[in-house]
């Protein structure tokens, strides 16, 4: 069941609550050790994950299935809520494998880049980052739907007192739009998992009298994949679109995208990054996890609705953000626009689309975490993220630069960064897909050629030219603990982009057996 | 052996390495840089020597590396061949390439950034290995890309100009368009043959798509009332991104604006190199491209149409860079013309050669720029031959390979183009390359008179020959300009042999007849054009019009604007795109999407003020509505048990 | 005429009633006689003894089951569970009370017992068997509630407040009383049992039926009035401002719980075979309640009037179990979320008691802001309250509100779930501005807040309830579970 | 006998003639009253289907109905003298500061 014998995963997730907790017997006004305690947390929480893909079973013994369950390693289980049948149980796969690494592994870097740019509250803004972590950690590992949708919803909590709290003028108003948006989004796939509860458990109480119905993910998918759930058409696509509603919404989809420029760019650097690394993912994620897996026939009849979407993101994404002059707001429009590919490979339903869109939310999370961090690096120097106020800074900055153009050229795309390759394989799937095709391709790739206009843009703006505001003459250069952060993401950055087959390789297994579910649903339907 | 060629393009990147990690000092990066490629080109010379050892169909080692991408069906690996295309590619990567370090050596001396100067110099060349080596399209594209980029960092090198800035985004950009369409194409090619590998691994593996190419033959797409094959689809995709990068018509306009750079880069990447891409990417899939009669006639059109294009915009340039980038475009063209024609070989042969001599001028050009204290106007040169001896020679003989005068290079590379057109029945195409010729002599005339006769127009400086780290590669290329002409010489025609595994074309007739008329021509165009500058040098003032101009007016300022091409693209297509993502950010997305968020949020609030506008406070009017509420309850349970 | 008989007793059934009701009756006596003024703190205390001591009477009676005053009063686990509960309540409520009274200079003896005679009529609804019986608790828990609403007697407020309670209160009790004429009409019993086995033997078209329906129909009026069901709901947010804060927040808890616990025996006991007639009606106003309770929120900048609406939104989501009551969920559903609610809500009334000083209303939005920046703790504390109305996990409210939506799922009114989690939406919204203005604005010459030990008890228990109860829901659920085994029948 | 319709009707104009008086009259004394006069239509009706169905329950209630109103009224009263003495009025339109 589990392969280590003792619970790794649930070490994983509650080691960054635990160091919360700690973090309350430190004294408010002690800011550098609470700073050390969280960073200790968070290193030691990443090199505990490190277990994950070392014993990671790429190849599982039991073979993709059509009609099995999706494979789960490092399973842990525990009754929680006997009474709907709700349990403590936690998971992972090839889906949610490197997006718990990508977590994980942003979680030193967010708190290496608070020492320089949060200076009030400082035990709390830990608190609430290491609570977060947990959250973001816990959506990806939990296995019970009610479990999942309790860490999904109260990622919210921490996040909106990150940006309200230590947020930028217009926090309030960023901050209540984010909990609003996001709050109002997901309410529906509150009720479609009890829907979903309860016509699961009256269609097995048919057969086995005395069920009391459950929360299971994996029973869930095996009882539908065995025909002993089915789901009348309607209900499937209405459940699939309440599901779909809250994913779109954190994702996010065009056009349900307006919260997060202003959630960005009131947030702290450290807030924007993990709203950029790892609180978008969480929809990306949950598309292929719960849309796809349990409701394939749903997916096949929404996929080239939501495509449209996805590449009307793409491309509006990239035209909004090139019409930016703040920093900030570019890179998140940027988002918009990177993570319309994602869904984009979502929907395209098959192998290349799905590894694509996972590999590509792992490159969105370091590329656009260190965009944000580069903004951030700026801003903390020269308190604006006007990009007429910078220029020049290639020769003031020089390794910054260095570092700077290095993200850029990952996040527009460039063979051999990390960037291309999940790009790539999303288009390579869409083309193929039966469901969309060369013209969604065409117009996704107009998002390729954007993205290089409004990255170069703001390379340009910050970097090229001459130093033409005396404020910027003097600036310093990075300093060891933005460096560091720099070049630990520089590090998957290159190594994605010149050896992905060692991060497929992980996910491969699970995305075949979702496609090859996917693909018999079809035939079936 | 698999080592071997694995070292030619690892060579120049530790090079890289070095330069960025390691070295701090100029001398020391200037000597690596150089030394790195200059091993790289021995190496390349051994596995060439090795390659010619083997017998000639078997001429193909491809080495993989490790599996670049495997999901689902989606494989690529991370594989490098050398073949003898790859081969005359990597020798000139890597021999011009080595002379262009060493003279940056000179070139570059006190520059504050002459470290990364040679960083990204030898990044440039790994790239550009990369490119010519790979073993199928998605790592040829990242070489494709990252030749690009390197072009980016290095015409951005002195950033601190604003033009240098926007020309290295610029070039970037328009780069993309054409990636965008070798995207597509790679998809395409992806779907259809199920593999982007351009030969097999030779171990049983899979066979390369070029292998197989009539899988597709007949196969059509697209829409019932127009439907193309689907051969054609792909290689007009892949003649888009050629366009692109060997900076054709419509998507030439990076180029002359990409002279903002250093100019060894110029030389390097901007006429030996990077822009010939497009072209050994057409030869490559030469079999895509025969495939398909109609893009073969888009093909050699957009070719020619460039030659002209360009042919005309360079005679009306005053700076002496943008003359020679427009002759590469120009040149660009006839090789370009010349696979459009299916004369693969001549395209080949003219890339070698003018890669070859345009390095020579452009690095005789950097040496007058390097002498003259970065002057760039013709306008305010004139009379350097006597300050500059050699640079001046050498110049020259560049100048006449480019012309076309026997027996130098380039004559023998062009004449087979030529050649080839009449001979294969493209008359209009031929007359417009024909033309283009005389023109190039022409400008070349005129080039050679404003900078090197005459007198020297701005007494502001002291022109002064340049050092010999400079003069002696200048002295290597001309060399290679006079005789280059010898690898494919009519009567040997050593190259047509050594290209036949991958090109498969046998050697064409020699015609003794056009080459006479073109000579002809070709020495009194090149002499009119020197005529004509040298006696109205007078005329010539600094910031003033060019004497032509007396006589076409327009005409002449449409050429010197490219036709304004450029111009039209800042105006319809960046303005346009510009104005719509403006409307987008500050229009469309805060009030209508965002206002229909919060339209909803607002409506609420409405109903919310209704709820409170019904709590009076008057005791009287709850017990109304209680009233109300009774008559409901009851009226509904009462209407139920009627 | 036949002779009455009486029919026999059996006290043990209604003993924690006894408790209380005793007690209260000697504590007002003791009040009066023994306890000086300016010590009647000690009052409160041996009120909160009284309600101990009734729960501790309570717990041998876990299991038992069985009617007695000839069936008018039924003790079992349902109702005891409600019954501790309710003690619970007023503890709570009283325990907030303590510092309260003496700092806006109304402190009288007289506030504790009532207080429990609000519990009594409370816990004989949670008993009532017969429709006098349940008369007589609603009687007796409104007309004490009546007193305490004036009790900060002479703020005009409080008399206003106490007088528009009083004039609907006795409207709705005249239709209650003119409701179980009816009724009495049609079946000749107010027995809910026996009104149940009369109403199941009738046909469409019978005059009786019409009559029981009448009847009914203006029972549950009286019902839905005291629960805040719209549009019965206009006393609420007045009478909740005017009236002494931990009146309030005893009133928002108590009053619905003990009228829905008699809600679900009247329907379930009573009126089980009509349901097709009825739950259509209370579906109805449950949706009307949800929308309007919260919308009415959405415009308030008063906090405590917002709570008052928010308590109308709650009425909403409490009834999606009340209705359903004939499922397995429907009580468990019920009496979950009045324990969640109590507890959420008890708290939030008790941070606004610290942030109240005499003569000063901080019930303003404005009053909070800053808090976090003056008692953190304190503002984390509202914000647990808050976000567990909202409903947003992990805190108890979501846990609550997640059952009451499966418990209106599987009952068959999955659209009255989803006006619920589409009102839930709109609710986020003012919750949150409470907590925006605590933790993201700067304070501004804001009264400071004054905690006692009665208060910080109350916040405590009740953030650690919310908290606790939202993350490992399991034995409370347990026990719920447990309590119903033998309603229904 | 009097048929126990006639009772009903008449309980039935009473109660209505009581809320009536609720909703119209502003006097609060008087809005007492109509609340009396709606529970004493009450007590008829309930005493009226006493004797019909013979049943003890209903009078029993009438007994409470009484004693309850009388409590009512009580708390009423006092509650109205207090409002007189700060208001100096007994209309109750006057009394609505809290509203929204």
């Amino acid at each position: 069941m589990n392969q280590l014998g003792f619970p790794l995963l649930s070490l994983i997730l509650w080691l960054p609550a635990a160091g919360a907790l700690a973090l309350l017997f430190v004294p408010r006004a002690n800011a550098g050790l609470a700073r050390q305690v969280s960073l200790a947390t968070m290193i030691a929480t990443f090199l505990l994950s490190l277990l994950l893909p070392l014993r990671f079973e790429t190849n599982p013994m039991q073979m993709a299935v059509v009609g099995a369950p999706p494979v789960m390693q490092f399973v842990e289980e525990v009754p929680w809520l006997p009474i709907v049948g709700a349990t403590y149980s936690l998971g992972i796969d090839g889906i949610s494998l490197w997006l718990v690494m990508l977590t994980t592994f942003l979680g030193p870097i967010v708190t290496l880049s608070t020492w320089d740019s949060v200076h009030k509250d400082v035990r709390n803004f830990q608190i609430l980052l290491l609570i977060l972590q947990t959250a973001m950690i816990g959506v990806f590992v939990a296995q019970d739907l009610l479990l999942f949708y309790l860490f999904w919803e109260f990622t919210l909590i921490p996040m909106t007192f990150l940006i309200g709290i230590w947020g930028s003028q217009n926090r309030i108003y960023a901050a209540r739009k984010f909990f609003l948006y996001t709050f109002a989004g997901s309410v529906l796939m509150l009720l479609a998992l009890i829907a979903l509860h309860i016509l699961h458990r009256d269609a097995i109480a048919a057969v086995e009298p005395g069920f009391r119905g459950t929360f299971s993910f994996s029973q869930f998918v095996s009882d539908l994949r065995a025909g002993r759930l089915t789901l009348d058409t309607t209900t499937e696509r209405l459940l699939f679109g309440a599901f779909f509603l809250a994913f779109a919404v954190k994702v996010p989809l065009w056009p349900f995208h307006t919260w997060l420029p202003d959630a960005h760019v009131e947030a702290p650097t450290a807030g924007s990054v993990v709203l950029a690394g790892v609180l978008l993912k969480l929809g990306g994620y949950g598309m292929i996890r719960y849309n796809l897996t349990l409701f394939p026939a749903a997916s096949q009849w929404a996929a080239p609705a939501l495509a449209v979407l996805a590449v009307i993101g793409i491309i509006y994404g990239a035209a909004v953000a090139f019409a930016q002059s703040d920093m900030k707001k570019l890179v998140a429009y940027s988002s918009v626009s990177h993570m319309g590919f994602v869904v984009l490979g979502i929907f395209a339903l098959n192998a290349e689309g799905i590894s694509g869109a996972l590999l590509q939310m792992v490159n969105h999370g370091l590329s656009t975490s260190a965009l944000f961090l580069m903004v951030g690096v700026l801003y903390e120097r020269r308190h604006t993220r006007e990009l007429a106020e910078y220029g020049g800074l290639w020769k003031v900055m020089p390794v910054f630069a260095a570092f700077s153009l290095l993200v850029a050229l990952s996040s527009a795309g460039l063979p051999g960064l990390n960037g291309f390759v999940g790009e790539f394989t999303i288009i390579t799937g869409a083309f193929r897909s039966p469901l969309l095709g060369w013209i969604y391709v065409a117009f996704a790739v107009g998002g390729v050629v954007l993205a290089a206009a409004y990255l170069l843009k703001l390379f340009r703006s910050v970097f090229m030219g001459d130093v033409s505001q005396p404020a910027n003459a003097t600036l310093p250069d990075l300093n060891r603990r933005e460096l560091t952060a720099f070049a630990l993401l520089s590090i998957p950055i290159v190594v994605i982009g010149v050896y992905p087959a060692f991060f497929f390789a992980g996910m491969q297994h699970s995305v075949a057996a979702l496609v090859a579910d996917l693909i018999a649903q079809a035939a079936g339907s | 052996m698999e080592l071997l060629i694995w070292l030619i393009p690892l060579l120049p990147f530790i090079g890289f390495l070095l330069n960025v990690f390691v070295i701090r000092r100029e001398r020391e990066a200037g000597l690596v840089a150089s030394g790195v490629v200059v091993a790289a080109f021995v190496v390349t010379l051994i596995a060439v020597a090795m390659l010619a050892g083997m017998p000639p169909e078997e001429r193909r080692i491809v080495s993989t590396a490790w599996e670049w991408i495997n999901t689902g069906s989606f494989r690529v690996p991370f594989a490098i061949m050398f073949d003898p295309l790859t081969a005359v590619m990597a020798l000139l990567i890597t021999g011009v390439g080595a002379l262009i370090h060493i003279y940056s050596i000179g070139y570059m001396h006190g520059d504050p950034r002459v470290v990364r100067y040679f960083a990204y110099l030898n990044l440039f060349v790994t790239m550009m290995l990369f490119l010519v080596m790979a073993n199928n399209l998605l790592l040829l594209f990242l070489g494709w890309e990252g030749v690009g980029l390197c072009s980016f960092l290095l015409i951005g090198f002195w950033f601190e100009r604003k033009s240098a800035g926007e020309a290295a985004v610029k070039a970037f950009i328009v780069n993309r368009i054409g990636d965008a369409a070798f995207i597509l194409a790679m998809l395409a090619v992806f779907t259809y043959f199920g593999t982007l590998n351009f030969y097999g691994d030779g171990e049983g593996g899979q066979i390369g798509f070029l292998e197989r190419v009539s899988d597709i033959a007949g196969l059509r797409i697209g829409p019932d009332w127009q439907p193309i094959f689907v051969s054609t689809a792909i290689s007009f995709l892949l003649l888009i991104g050629a366009t692109g990068k060997s900076a054709q018509f419509p998507l030439f306009v990076w180029l002359p604006d990409a002279m903002a750079g250093p100019t060894p880069v110029s030389a390097l990447i901007h006429a030996a190199t990077m822009v010939t891409g497009g072209v050994y990417l057409m030869a490559r899939t030469e079999a895509l491209f025969t495939a398909s009669f109609t893009t073969q006639g888009w093909v050699a059109w957009i070719g020619a149409v460039t030659a002209l294009l360009a042919g005309t915009a360079a005679m009306a340039q005053w700076d002496i860079k943008r003359v020679l980038a427009y002759s590469t475009v120009s040149q660009l063209g006839f090789m370009v013309a010349a696979c459009g024609m299916g004369a693969y070989v001549a395209a080949i042969f003219h890339l070698l050669t003018h890669g070859i001599f345009k390095a020579l001028l452009f690095l005789a050009a950097g040496s007058v720029i390097h002498g003259t204290h970065d002057t760039q106007d013709m306008r305010r040169m004139g009379g350097l031959k006597d300050a500059m001896p050699i640079t001046f020679r050498t110049y020259v003989i560049g100048a006449l390979a480019l012309a076309g005068i026997v027996p130098l290079a380039g004559f023998w590379s062009k004449d087979e183009i030529l050649a080839h057109a009449i001979s294969h029945g493209h008359t209009p195409i031929f007359i417009i390359l024909f033309l283009t010729s005389l023109l190039t002599a022409f400008y070349m005339g005129r080039q050679v008179a404003l900078v090197f006769f005459g007198t020297q127009r701005d007494p502001g400086y002291h022109p002064h020959e340049s050092p010999a780290i400079m003069t002696v590669p200048l002295i290597v290329l001309a060399v290679g300009a006079v005789i280059g002409g010898v690898i494919n010489l009519p009567v040997l025609h050593w190259l047509t042999d050594w290209l036949e595994p991958v090109l498969h074309e046998k050697a064409g007739e020699f015609n003794i007849w056009l080459a006479l008329i073109a000579t002809i021509g070709a020495v009194g165009t090149g002499y009119l054009g020197w005529w004509v500058y040298t006696t109205n040098a007078a005329r010539i003032k600094i910031g003033g019009k060019d004497p032509a101009y007396r006589y076409s007016g327009d005409i002449w300022e449409g050429m010197e604007e490219a036709w304004y091409l450029d111009r039209l693209y800042q105006r319809t297509v960046v303005a346009g795109f510009e104005q719509l993502a403006n409307f987008l950010a500050r229009v469309f997305d805060p009030q209508g999407v965002d206002g229909l968020v919060m339209g909803i949020g607002r409506f609420f609030g409405g109903l919310a003020n209704g709820v409170r506008a019904l709590q009076t406070g008057y005791v009287r009017t709850y017990a109304l509505v209680f009233t109300v509420g009774v008559l409901l309850v009851l009226g509904v349970m009462l209407w139920f048990a009627r | 005429m036949e002779s009455l008989a009486i029919p026999p007793v059996d006290l043990s059934l209604i003993a924690p009633l006894l408790v209380v009701v005793t007690w209260a009756t000697v504590l007002l006596l003791v009040d009066v006689f023994f306890i000086p003024d300016g010590r009647k703190k000690l009052t409160g205390y041996l009120a909160i003894a009284g309600l101990v001591v009734a729960g501790l009477v309570g717990l041998p009676l876990w299991g038992v089951t069985g009617t007695t005053f000839g069936g008018m009063v039924r003790l079992d686990p349902f109702a005891l569970t409600l019954t501790w509960v309710f003690l619970l309540i007023g503890a709570l409520s009283i325990a907030m009370s303590l510092e309260y009274l003496p700092n806006q200079g109304i402190e009288q003896g007289e506030y504790y017992p009532l207080i429990m005679f609000a519990v009594s009529g409370m816990i004989l609804l949670a008993q009532g068997a017969d429709l006098i019986v349940l008369f007589l608790g609603i009687e007796t828990l409104s007309i004490t509630l009546y007193i305490l609403t004036g009790f900060a007697y002479p703020r005009l407020t409080s008399e206003e407040a106490a007088m528009k309670y009083l004039v609907l209160g006795a409207f709705a009790a005249g239709f209650f009383v003119y409701g179980i004429a009816l009724i009495f009409g049609a079946t000749g019993s107010t027995r809910l049992s026996e009104i149940g086995a009369y109403a199941a033997g009738r046909v469409l078209g019978d005059l009786n039926l019409t009559l029981l329906l009448g009847g009914a129909a203006m029972v549950l009026i009286a019902f839905a009035f005291k629960v805040a069901l719209a549009p019965f709901h206009m006393w609420t947010p007045d009478v909740y401002e005017g009236s002494p804060t931990p009146v309030a927040a005893f009133m928002s808890v108590g009053t619905k719980g003990g009228a829905l616990a008699a809600l679900v025996r009247l329907l379930f006991e009573g009126l089980p075979t009509l349901n097709e007639y009825w739950l259509p009606v209370l579906a109805g106003l449950t949706a009307l309640t949800m929308v309007v309770g919260n919308l009415g929120a959405v415009a308030q900048t008063n906090v405590k009037r917002m709570l008052a609406y928010s308590s109308i939104g709650h009425a909403g989501y409490v009834m999606l179990g009340v209705m359903v009551a004939g499922e397995q969920r429907g009580p468990e559903a019920f009496i979950f979320y009045i324990l969640v609610y109590a507890l959420s809500n008890l708290g939030a009334f008790a941070v606004l008691i610290a942030l109240e000083h005499e003569g000063e209303n901080a019930w303003r939005l404005d009053d909070f802001a800053g808090l976090y920046q003056r008692q953190p703790m304190l503002a984390v504390a509202m914000a647990i309250f808050m976000f567990s109305l909202a409903g947003v996990p992990p805190t108890a409210g979501f846990m609550a509100k997640f059952y009451a939506l499966t418990a209106a799922w599987e009952g068959g009114l999955p659209w009255l779930a989803l006006v619920g989690v589409l009102t839930s939406a709109i609710a986020a919204f003012f919750y949150l501005r409470v907590i925006i203005r605590m933790f993201m604005t700067e304070p501004e010459g804001e009264p400071e807040p004054a905690l006692n030990r009665g208060l910080t008890a109350d916040i405590v228990i009740a953030a650690v309830g919310t908290i606790g109860i939202g993350l490992i829901p399991a034995p409370v659920f347990a026990l719920v579970e447990r309590s119903l085994v033998a309603l229904g029948g | 006998m009097v048929p126990t319709s006639y009772y009903i009707l008449l309980s039935a104009i009473l109660f209505t003639i009581g809320v009536l008086g609720v909703l119209l009259r502003r006097n609060a004394i008087v809005v007492f009253m109509s609340v009396e006069l709606m529970l004493n239509a009450a007590n008829l009706a309930l005493v009226a289907f006493a004797r019909e169905q013979l049943g003890v329950e209903a009078q029993v209630l009438v007994f409470f109905v009484i004693t309850v109103a009388a409590a009512e009224v009580a708390v009423g009263l006092a509650l109205l003298v207090a409002i007189f003495r700060t208001k100096r009025t007994a209309d109750v339109d006057e009394v609505s500061t809290l509203k929204g």
